[in-house]
């Protein structure tokens, strides 16, 4: 057990991953020497060579195009898309190709692809790059959809996530990166791929959050706590499938629910869980489902970020709000 | 320096006339025994057959809709026989006569187009890839395919039945998709073996080849650092020749090649068009002189090879094919409902399993009480379901 | 007034735009002389010149990257994506040029371009040539997403998205295209492009649909009626923004709704519009919002499409859950 | 017929070696007179010393990050320079040189990187495009352009106030993107008036330029059936003599023309970038000695068309532009939060007005009950908001 960041606790699963199957293989744009805009592969290129970890050209399409075709030829590729706003070129490859083979081959072929996204704001930089597209993933039947937020999760969650048959869109907290916790590789994970984990029980209002916002989650629960406001605080890890089951039996108990993420609320994964959420505890509920999120709005210019992003205030704002139902 | 395109005509590699007179070519030579010339023939004429009989099919109502290889037979013929077993191919919707050189049963083909399935094979069973639709998507594939033989060592160790290559087919109009070109700039990068196989059949839908590119489509490779030819696509023993070659020359981890066929969609894009609308009908009798069966059929004949009982006996088992074709196509069952459920992910997946389930029971809510079987299509176009 | 069909009328429309404003351009592929796959652009190239009616390259990303320069010199192209799976493509230049262009130049740029899809399913159709992919542009800011679902609203939407200075994304209901209705092109447009519109009115449950399936609600409204109930629909006609107000009203007096489309539920618009209408209506509603959609499955092959697409029993049946909380 | 690339190792145009030796070529001259070439110098010195100061800005915290030119000043000046001014120009990012031909105050270039804003200013008051940060969209943008002058008729009159080209830069590493490609194929088939410009500095952050091509880079044209050609990228005068061969014809409605021309990126990639990890330090010091300003200061010295007082002027100029710069970044106002909502659409959107009273209300709940001005900065890193 040694305290690590969450990019290293990635690079540690990545490199388990590559020692322990030899299909398993690396690729995206300065992943190879430069370890990666975020230093996320560091090392790896050196260790397991050129052929494993594979420096592509610019091309995003062309690095899901060929990771699906290493696929089909037995490989496990791991794509790198270096920022969230990056991923569109890719978008035909992921929508049409990746997330449907399995079901377009009735099953005949599995596709193991990984894709890794840095993504979110917060880190101060140019347009394009503090985006959180993870709804357009999740409503793609035939894709999976994680986010982590915490090394020990970062950690098992890749692995998880490589060793998953189906191909997994993976969501890293960029602005988190450098966060330090816990992680103890020899124990096993704690829960499956696609399990949410209450962190911080609580009785008033249960706060659902994913990524970077789990943080500003449980800022917000400790901030709440001396005006005598309990937030229980749900990390869902996992935004497709969801695990309603933990949510559930969380608003069973509070019956108020936020959500918060930094992508847009309009159509947003809050949407979805509003909606799923008031079907399952409608009598239960004593306010509806509220949530907080960007702006329908392009992510502005990095000196606005603050306000643009769900902060702890915005949370207690909704909570607030909830109470008063 | 600039470098301004070469003004000269291109020129096709060709071995076989329209007339049927073997010609030779300085690079690319092919001399088939005539066995081996008799069962080319008889490929060509039965995947036209086939395609034929999907046509009717599709005209009868068995097919949601059909697209044709009619004038193409040489280009998939030549091209399909010059694999090896272990190499492996990703196809466009229209690769039927390379299906027929890879085993894949042509009965198999049709689900798609019957609506049954969205491709009914097992890829891994042929060395075939399922159809891909979206113009381009497989030349990616096919390029991460052949980097992975690579990465698997099957490559330029000189045994040749553990060298493999990629061929990636795709049409005139797809050399515009991005796609596209960037599996040139991967293929190229990584030298891996692939060999891209472009069916210039003249038209993209309705827009003729000026719409796609101002020059010839083979030179396209150049621009990215590869050989490319064009090769009268009409011309089975051509074909065969110059994609022997290439493929040869990509197993033996030489990198990849562009293959330009220059052939002719005879028919409409696929039963849903209209080609009179955009294309006259002098262009398709010019090209019916080109024909790819009548001119191999010329030569066996001229050259004393094959006689009457020979053709009559491939139109025989055309026939037969046709029949079993047909057969199979309308004893096709209907899917399963719960197919649509079943192949999403590997692993099981929540939402689909509750999706699923609430399906299974809704459907069954629409059974007669007294009867075990649902009876959906009694009730189709009624205004109230049993499940109210 | 005559009657004539959505294609005819979208092709009425075209024609209308193209003779008032030189600026209007049609571009997309097989539009010129083949009048698209569906004749919706029909005799428009022979009119109005190659020029201006341009049948482009096999490549989507090039139709929208070149349309966006072309309006960026003050044209005012409406391009034609041939299939709704195939816009995927074309999805980097959509969501991060034509949606983000006019907030990064703080207004000073804008991009007056429409992208017409025809969408949606049961036209026996092989994979890529059903899918419904609205949302996906719903969730990005700075699109207007919009869909017609009769000939007249076809003619005065098109020519509203034309004129509108903002990007539109025009979905047109495919398997609905030789429906018939009345268009009066003398008379101007009834309601305004993001206007939402009660086709039917009822008292028990509103049903909110869009596109192709208005008439399957609208059908199911008649068959409900038998029974005693009363359903009222709404035809949403605009997806982003939403009109909110239309439906609130409704159903603030029917307290009960159910939205229906033929996208996915998981992140469809119904996700979105349960959200809201929750919040908006919590204490009038007396069930939760439910959804009739596509399953969370890739689009099937066509004789399985009516076993996938929301019909009339679908909706009924939860149209009586609705009415059974 | 197969097509082989040119094995021949590819040649620079060159008008002006590093030495500051004036060469001919046998295509392209420009015979600039002594005053021309002050100018151009006072451009390469200004722009470089803009790049310094913003770096240094960048490493005092002022700017979120920076996207160096030093080491393309000549590519952007001779090709910024042959522009005429109904032109129009589509930056990637890091065509500051290009911006100052367009008369771009740097100041404004600054508000992108400091994030103040995505692109300050008026696109059409200079006839230069916002930065394009996606690689490779803006040649699409650039090409649709062309389309469009197509169509107003300005191309081919032979007026040369009214016909007017348009140039898209981009970098090495984008000649990988489909969408590069795609605008290859558009810009080739309708022979629209663009002229891409690559400056290729050898780099796309860590990767070389064999990760996205195995030829030349400005054979990639040749495959698209337009001319293509490399010039010395730190030669001003030959990129101008090239530039403006490749507009006047683009204008002369004979289509699009590809220049590669071939430089360095000095620095690293951006202010965030650590070029240590990946290249070495003898292949900078190698181009050090190509170096751009030096050869024409060498030239101006030699040829005794300039003296001490006049370089001494140029580096005043320089000291004065940068205090300039500084100056305004450092007194740059930070946006106002309501712009966030302002321009996501040109007709009102009621859930952005929605979104947007209610931020105003939420933001308006922190101010002091006693204080005017909302004082949000105070709050910040508090766990209770005013609001609450
Ligand atoms: C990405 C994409 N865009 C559009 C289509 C619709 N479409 C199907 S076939 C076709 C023309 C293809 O032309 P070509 O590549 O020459 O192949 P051919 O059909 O002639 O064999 C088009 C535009 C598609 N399938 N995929
Ligand atoms: C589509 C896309 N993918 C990735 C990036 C991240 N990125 C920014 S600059 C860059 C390298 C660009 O190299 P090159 O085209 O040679 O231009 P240079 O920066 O060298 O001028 C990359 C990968 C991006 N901006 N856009
Ligand atoms: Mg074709
Ligand atoms: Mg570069």
């Amino acid at each position: 057990m040694s305290p690590t960041t969450i990019a290293k606790a990635i690079n540690e699963g990545l490199r388990a991953a590559l020692e322990r199957d030899p299909k398993v293989l690396i690729m995206g744009e300065d992943v190879g020497k430069l370890g990666g805009v975020f230093r996320v592969t560091d090392g790896l290129q050196k260790d397991f060579g050129e052929d494993r970890v594979i420096d592509t050209p610019l091309a995003e399409s062309g690095i899901v195009g060929t990771a699906i075709g290493l696929a089909l030829r037995g490989y496990r590729p791991v794509c790198e898309i270096q920022f969230d706003g990056f991923i569109y070129p890719a978008y035909d490859q992921i929508v049409s190709q990746l997330a449907k083979m399995a079901n377009r081959s009735r099953g005949k072929i599995a596709l193991p692809v990984v894709v890794r996204v840095p993504f979110g704001g917060g880190i101060g930089a140019v347009e394009h790059h503090s985006e959180s597209p993870e709804a357009y993933f999740a409503h793609t039947a035939g894709l999976r959809v994680v986010s982590c937020s915490n090394p020990a999760d970062a950690y098992w969650m890749i692995r998880q996530a490589i060793a998953a048959d189906d191909p997994v869109l993976f969501f890293e907290p960029k602005r988190r990166y450098w966060e330090k916790g816990d992680l103890d590789a020899a124990a096993g994970p704690q829960l499956g791929l696609h399990q949410a984990r209450v962190v911080r029980p609580g009785e008033h209002v249960t706060v659902a959050a994913y990524g970077p916002m789990v943080k500003t989650a449980l800022d917000a629960a400790v901030a709440a706590e001396p005006d005598g406001t309990s937030l229980e605080v749900v990390d869902l890890r996992t935004l497709s499938p969801l695990d309603l089951e933990t949510l559930e039996a969380s608003v069973e108990r509070t019956r108020r629910l936020v959500v918060v993420h930094e992508a847009p609320v309009f159509l947003g994964l809050g949407a979805e869980i509003a909606a799923r959420i008031t079907e399952r505890c409608f009598y239960a509920l004593e306010a509806p489902v509220l949530r907080v999120g960007g702006f329908h709005a392009p992510y502005p210019a990095s000196r606005l970020e603050d306000d643009y992003l769900p902060d702890l205030d915005r949370v207690l704002e909704a909570v607030d709000r909830s109470l008063a139902f | 320096m600039t470098d301004t395109p070469v003004g000269a005509p291109p020129q096709l590699v060709q071995l076989l006339t329209p007339e049927g007179e073997r010609v030779r070519h300085p690079e690319y030579a092919f001399e088939p025994d005539p066995q081996t010339l008799r069962s080319l023939y008889r490929d060509l004429v039965l995947v036209r057959r086939v395609d034929t009989e999907a046509t009717a099919l599709q005209r009868q109502g068995e097919l949601g809709i059909w697209a044709s290889l009619l004038g193409q037979e040489a280009a998939q013929i030549g091209s399909g026989r010059a694999l090896r077993p272990q190499d492996y191919v990703f196809p466009t919707y229209r690769e039927h006569g390379v299906a027929w050189c890879r085993d894949v049963d042509p009965v198999t083909l049709l689900g798609l187009y019957r609506g049954a399935n969205l491709g009914g094979w097992d890829p891994n069973a042929h060395n075939f890839h399922l159809y891909t639709i979206v113009i381009g998507a497989q030349t990616l594939h096919a390029t991460g395919y052949a980097m992975g033989i690579q990465r698997d060592g099957a490559v330029g160790t000189g045994d040749g039945t553990r060298d493999a290559a990629v061929i990636a087919y795709f049409g005139d109009g797809a050399t515009s998709q991005g796609d596209v070109n960037e599996s040139f700039v991967y293929a190229s990068v990584y030298n891996a073996p692939v060999v891209f196989f472009c069916q210039n059949n003249q038209w993209a839908i309705s827009e003729p080849n000026e719409r796609q590119s101002r020059i010839p489509l083979y030179q396209r490779a150049r621009g990215f650092g590869f050989p490319g030819v064009r090769v009268d696509g009409n011309d089975v023993l051509a074909v065969y020749a110059v994609t022997k070659a290439a493929l040869d020359r990509a197993r033996r981890g030489e990198g990849p090649m562009f293959i330009e066929a220059f052939t002719y969609r005879m028919g409409a894009h696929t039963t849903s068009d209209d080609p009179t609308r955009y294309r006259i009908s002098a262009e398709v009798e010019e090209w019916k002189h080109k024909d790819p069966i009548a001119r191999l059929k010329a030569l066996l004949s001229r050259g004393g090879m094959a006689g009457a009982d020979f053709f009559d006996e491939v139109e025989r088992d055309a026939d037969d094919l046709a029949a079993h074709v047909r057969q199979s196509c309308l004893s096709m069952p209907d899917p399963d409902p719960d197919d649509m459920f079943a192949f999403v992910y590997h692993e099981p997946q929540p939402l689909v399993q509750e999706e699923r389930s609430w399906f299974a029971e809704y459907q069954a809510g629409f059974a007669p009480a007294d009867a075990a079987e649902p009876a959906r299509d009694d009730l189709a176009g009624t205004t109230q379901g049993g499940a109210r």
